[in-house]
């Protein structure tokens, strides 16, 4: 192991580490559907990160990582449109996007 | 050490080489849009008005940089410099020869698709910001347009990899050659299909006419850069005539053969024997004279053409583009699996195509003498009236 | 102008969601040609409500009639449509000249024809190249205000000066031409329909330009005459209404020419590319006018005798002729003794074009409401007078 | 040097994160975000994995900031301030938080991972050469999943059935108001 922090492992891990606990308390503390989002994407890409270290520190050529950060790629994608297809569609009837005004479905 | 100050310098030249250029732009547009109206254009500043675009400079340099009192000021302040960062950003794969290009990167062309959907947070943000409603207006419309003209671009630059199996720039030019034959416009038909869908994406992703929906200023006043003024302003338009450049380079590099100029040179590869520095130099001019043509056709288009209304601009994108571009990458793989390179259909394709392709130049000529004729125009050959 | 109570009891105000938009178009607006304001409710890009807000150029030239002798308000006719100027002067003359009985000699009449039918050229000159330029072509509006300059130049040698000639006089004109004017005017006008041919074959040979207006903003006949629209503007839905030929004055009586009428050679009779069409048929059928005069125009006084103190006799009249922008009508009430009208009023075609905005803006796009607009052919000052 | 960008691309990256957690209004949030985003893919570009950075930027920037963007855009005019959520103070969620940060650093050490260091070198053909061998099926999958999600997004926000939704969800709650 060289001394270079960015030949380091462990500091990759610790950014993504860091990353997904901001993600997390995001998501934990936010109303707005939107922040609750941006949260959900913080965390995906700290794992994604994750992959792509192990992948490279692991056996630089076992190229597995990169596709599984790529399928998250793709799947974060495609969650947030669809999470901002409903968000906009909830916002055009009930002119908000906090979670405590949607809670008709609570029984 | 050495190598990052280097780089460093290098690309400071680049960016300064590049301002120069989209400057310089601005007065060539000036001159040819005069011509097209009739009258004379910039001429009074240096020789033919040539240091007009310096003149404009210090005069925007000079002006008060407004910052609205109820818009966001930081992010008003950064969105010019998103926006020309990104278009300058999508310099440093482009090859203007075997040696003067910034960084050989592997993923070339998808480095260049990405900084140019970079872009579009700038603008976004710039018409948010200014919290003016047409700049709203203006800030959407933009990002819904090159949002979806990316689609369309993206299938064009597929075909484009298909064809050469490569991202890099450098391995896409040494795929074609010299010969307006050997080009991937004239190289078959889905090539050729490829080129024009990426040509009209690239004028709507730089909003040029007639795709400039997001600073129509009969309609939006001007759309994002509305509120802005004296520097901030400029920067959204070295950001607009860079891309030209852009577009014009990329245009080359991807269908027109980029810098190869002689028959067996392909501008990766010198061959042995020959003086690298020469063909490089040559090159490079070669590159310049085909990137410019294409700047030359995009200015021609913008000052003949009305603009797109916003639901026809996004019919024409997803209801012919798209389909297009989907049938057309699917025709690319069946293409090249039955008839390989150099094979006899191949080369029929090949030299039919750019026939068609120089009767359609000798047509437009014909066109033009023909309508000249019927309004007893005279021509002015002369630029420097 | 409207204030905000105003505006409350003009439109239904339902509260506004929240993806609706309240945007003020104008005072200050490139596509408004002038100062004139529009309030749309937008859906998106889509207008669900419009006011029209018209005031911002009043001058009260209706007013300062009442305090002038009649024809020291003749100038002040030039300022009612700057671009027509001497239809203005020429409809404020026949309606005083009938009222006060006045002689006017025959020269003098075909010199006023011929001005108000080189006016009528420049007028719709402007509207074509403006509604060009306001769905985005900018060269065909350079290249019309290019002609424009030639008319100009035949209306300095005509009257004096290149706009508000103020050329008509009561029972005459101000001023005989020079020989050469018939020679220059022939020459222009051999140059102009070749002109005319390469316009229109620039724009309506143009899809982008076609798909703008075909099917925009269309007016039937019956909507029309509900407007109270006149001239052009109605001519383009169907109704072949010419006070030039209905109530003839002047020599058109003896004029051969047609009434060009919008059938919808594109799409719907009355949409906004009949007025476009119209327009251009009818500065055909301006040329073939002038062609006629002069032929006809022989020499003569220009001026009769008229009485220095005019004196109209009490009650009132209305007197109407075709300006380019159709009806232009002078309603004069005299008291029958002072030298100055009690009241004057001036029905103007603008102003009744502006009727129709808030009705059929409901539903188009905001880049529709521009084409709509300039389709209309509105001249701000001719609004509000 | 090298490091010297490392560490301040690290501290973009994790600043950005803290900015989207902390921020008082929603516009910063989003600007966090985008910044931790692309500073994501400058690490991911020093581990030499070029085309995920590309395609990071091309998907994340290009495509869901401006979604997120255009969201907030179209929903502002409603509260975008910092709120807690009911069911979640802030401190409650520092806490858990800093505990999963600490499990999971201390996880990290105490695991003994081997690790090699990295070789540098192009990726992209052998990215496209597993997506069509081993992960033909998953590839094939997403691919399904995104013509799902385009056909939905368009169905959710399709006018006539929002309006639709909006009308039926009146009449259902007037009924309520009568039956009460």
């Amino acid at each position: 192991m060289t001394s270079l922090l960015s030949e380091n492992p462990n500091s990759y891990l610790i950014i993504s580490v860091l990353i997904f606990s901001a993600g997390m308390f995001t998501v934990l503390t936010r109303k707005n559907i939107l922040a609750i989002i941006m949260g959900i994407e913080l965390m995906l890409n700290a794992s994604a990160l994750n992959f792509i270290t192990f992948s490279f520190f692991r056996k630089s050529t076992l190229y597995s990582g990169h596709v599984f950060a790529i399928l998250i790629i793709v799947l974060a994608a495609a969650e947030a449109v669809v999470a901002l297809a409903i968000l906009l569609a909830i916002f055009q009837q009930r002119k908000s996007v906090m979670t405590d005004d949607i809670s008709d479905m609570k029984g | 050490m050495i190598n990052l100050i280097y780089m460093f310098v290098f690309s400071l030249v680049y960016l300064l080489l590049l301002a120069l250029t989209a400057g310089i732009l601005t007065y060539v547009e000036r001159r040819i849009a005069g011509r097209m109206q009739s009258r004379i254009g910039p001429n009074r500043v240096g020789i033919q008005g040539i240091l007009q675009f310096i003149a404009d400079l210090i005069k925007g340099v000079q002006k008060e940089d407004i910052i609205p009192a109820d818009a966001y000021a930081f992010l008003f302040k950064i969105a010019p410099y998103l926006v020309f960062m990104g278009v300058f950003l999508t310099l440093v794969p482009i090859p203007f020869g075997a040696y003067t290009l910034m960084e050989d990167l592997d993923v070339g062309i998808y480095y260049v698709l990405a900084m140019a959907s970079y872009v579009v947070i700038g603008l976004m943000i710039g018409g948010w910001a200014s919290n003016n409603k047409w700049s709203l207006l203006g800030g959407m419309r933009s990002a819904a347009q090159k949002i979806s003209y990316e689609i369309p671009a993206a299938l064009g630059v597929f075909i484009v990899v298909i064809m050469s199996g490569s991202m890099n720039f450098q391995k896409i030019v040494a795929a074609q050659g010299a010969s307006p034959v050997d080009w991937f416009v004239f190289r078959n038909p889905f090539t050729f299909i490829a080129f024009n869908l990426f040509f009209i994406a690239s004028l709507a992703e730089g909003n040029r006419v007639p795709f400039d929906i997001p600073e129509a200023e009969s309609e939006l006043v001007s759309g994002y850069n509305t509120e802005y003024s004296g520097m901030r302003f400029l920067f959204f338009f070295l950001a607009e005539w860079g891309n030209l450049v852009v577009i014009g380079a990329l245009v080359t590099c991807m269908f027109f053969g980029g810098g190869s100029f002689w028959y067996e040179w392909k501008i990766s590869i010198p061959a042995p024997g020959r003086d690298p520095i020469v063909f490089e130099v040559l090159g490079f001019l070669w590159f310049l004279f085909k990137t410019f043509f294409f700047v030359f056709v995009i200015i021609w288009i913008r000052w003949t053409l009305p603009r797109l209304r916003i639901d026809q601009l996004m019919d024409i994108c997803w209801k012919y583009m798209v389909p297009i571009g989907l049938i057309s990458s699917l025709g690319i793989v069946i293409w090249m699996y039955f008839i390989p390179e150099n094979s006899t259909i191949d080369r029929i394709v090949r030299l039919t195509l750019t026939s068609l392709g120089a009767i359609t130049v000798l047509y437009f000529k014909y066109r033009v003498y023909k309508n000249l004729k019927i309004t007893k125009a005279t021509i002015y050959a002369n630029p420097f009236v | 102008m409207i204030t905000e109570n105003d505006l409350q009891s003009r439109v239904e105000i339902t509260p506004i969601n929240g993806s609706e938009i309240e945007i003020n178009m104008g005072p200050h607006h490139p596509s408004t040609h002038g100062v004139i304001r529009f309030i749309l409710f937008l859906d998106g890009e889509i207008v669900v409500r419009a006011v029209a807000d018209v005031g911002y150029l009043h001058r009260s030239i209706e007013k300062i009639a009442e305090n002038l002798p009649y024809p020291m308000f003749m100038p002040y006719t030039d300022r009612v449509d700057y671009v027509a100027a001497i239809n203005c002067n020429l409809g404020y003359a026949l309606a005083v000249e009938s009222l006060a009985g006045l002689e006017v000699p025959e020269r003098a009449t075909w010199l006023r024809m011929i001005g108000a039918e080189l006016n009528r050229i420049n007028s719709h000159l402007i509207a074509v190249g403006a509604l060009a330029m306001d769905v985005g072509a900018t060269t065909p509006f350079v290249h019309a205000i290019r002609e424009r300059e030639y008319i100009l130049d035949l209306l300095e040698i005509l009257t004096g000066t290149r706009m508000n000639n103020n050329y008509v006089r009561f029972g005459g004109v101000c001023q005989d031409v020079p020989e050469d004017f018939f020679k220059k005017t022939e020459k222009f006008l051999d140059h102009f329909v070749l002109f005319l041919g390469e316009f229109n074959r620039l724009l309506t040979t143009n899809k982008i330009f076609l798909e703008r207006l075909i099917n925009v903003g269309i007016l039937t006949g019956d909507q029309a005459l509900g407007f109270s629209f006149s001239g052009p503007n109605l001519r383009a839905s169907g109704v072949g209404h010419d006070l030039r030929r209905i109530d003839p004055y002047c020599f058109y009586s003896d004029m051969e020419f047609s009434v060009p009428v919008g059938s919808g050679v594109k799409g719907t009779t009355g949409d906004s590319f009949d007025r476009f069409i119209v327009r251009i048929d009818e500065m055909l059928e301006s040329v073939k006018i002038l062609r006629q005069i002069m032929s006809k125009i022989k020499e003569g006084p220009i001026q009769s005798k008229i009485p220095r103190k005019i004196v109209l006799p009490a009650g009132e009249s209305y007197h109407r002729s075709e300006a380019p922008r159709g009806e232009l009508g002078f309603h004069i009430v005299s008291d029958g003794k002072s030298n100055m009208p009690y009241r004057i009023k001036i029905r103007t075609g603008s102003f009744a074009a502006m009727t129709s905005l808030s009705e059929l803006f409901k539903g188009m796009m905001v880049a529709d409401v521009v084409a709509y607009f300039a389709s209309l052919d509105v001249v701000a000052p001719e609004v509000d007078r | 040097m090298k490091d010297a960008i490392f560490i301040l691309v690290a501290v973009f990256a994790v600043g950005g994160a803290l900015l989207t957690a902390a921020s008082q209004s929603i516009i910063n949030a989003a600007l966090g975000l985008l910044l931790s985003l692309i500073s994501i893919a400058a690490l991911y570009i020093f581990q030499s994995a070029d085309f995920v950075a590309i395609s990071q930027i091309l998907v994340y920037v290009g495509g869901v900031m401006v979604l997120l963007l255009f969201s907030i855009m179209l929903s502002s005019g409603s509260t975008d301030f910092f709120k807690n959520n009911p069911a979640m103070k802030v401190f409650p969620a520092l806490l858990i938080v800093v505990v999963f940060a600490g499990l999971a650093i201390y996880a990290l050490f105490s695991a003994n991972l081997t690790f090699y260091p990295g070789q540098y070198g192009p990726s992209t053909r052998e990215i496209g050469n597993l997506f069509l061998k081993d992960y033909i099926l998953v590839f094939e999958l997403v691919s399904v999943l995104i013509v799902v999600m385009l056909v939905g997004a368009g169905v959710m926000l399709r006018k006539e059935l929002v309006r639709k939704a909006v009308a039926s969800d009146g009449d259902s709650k007037d009924e309520k108001e009568n039956k009460k």
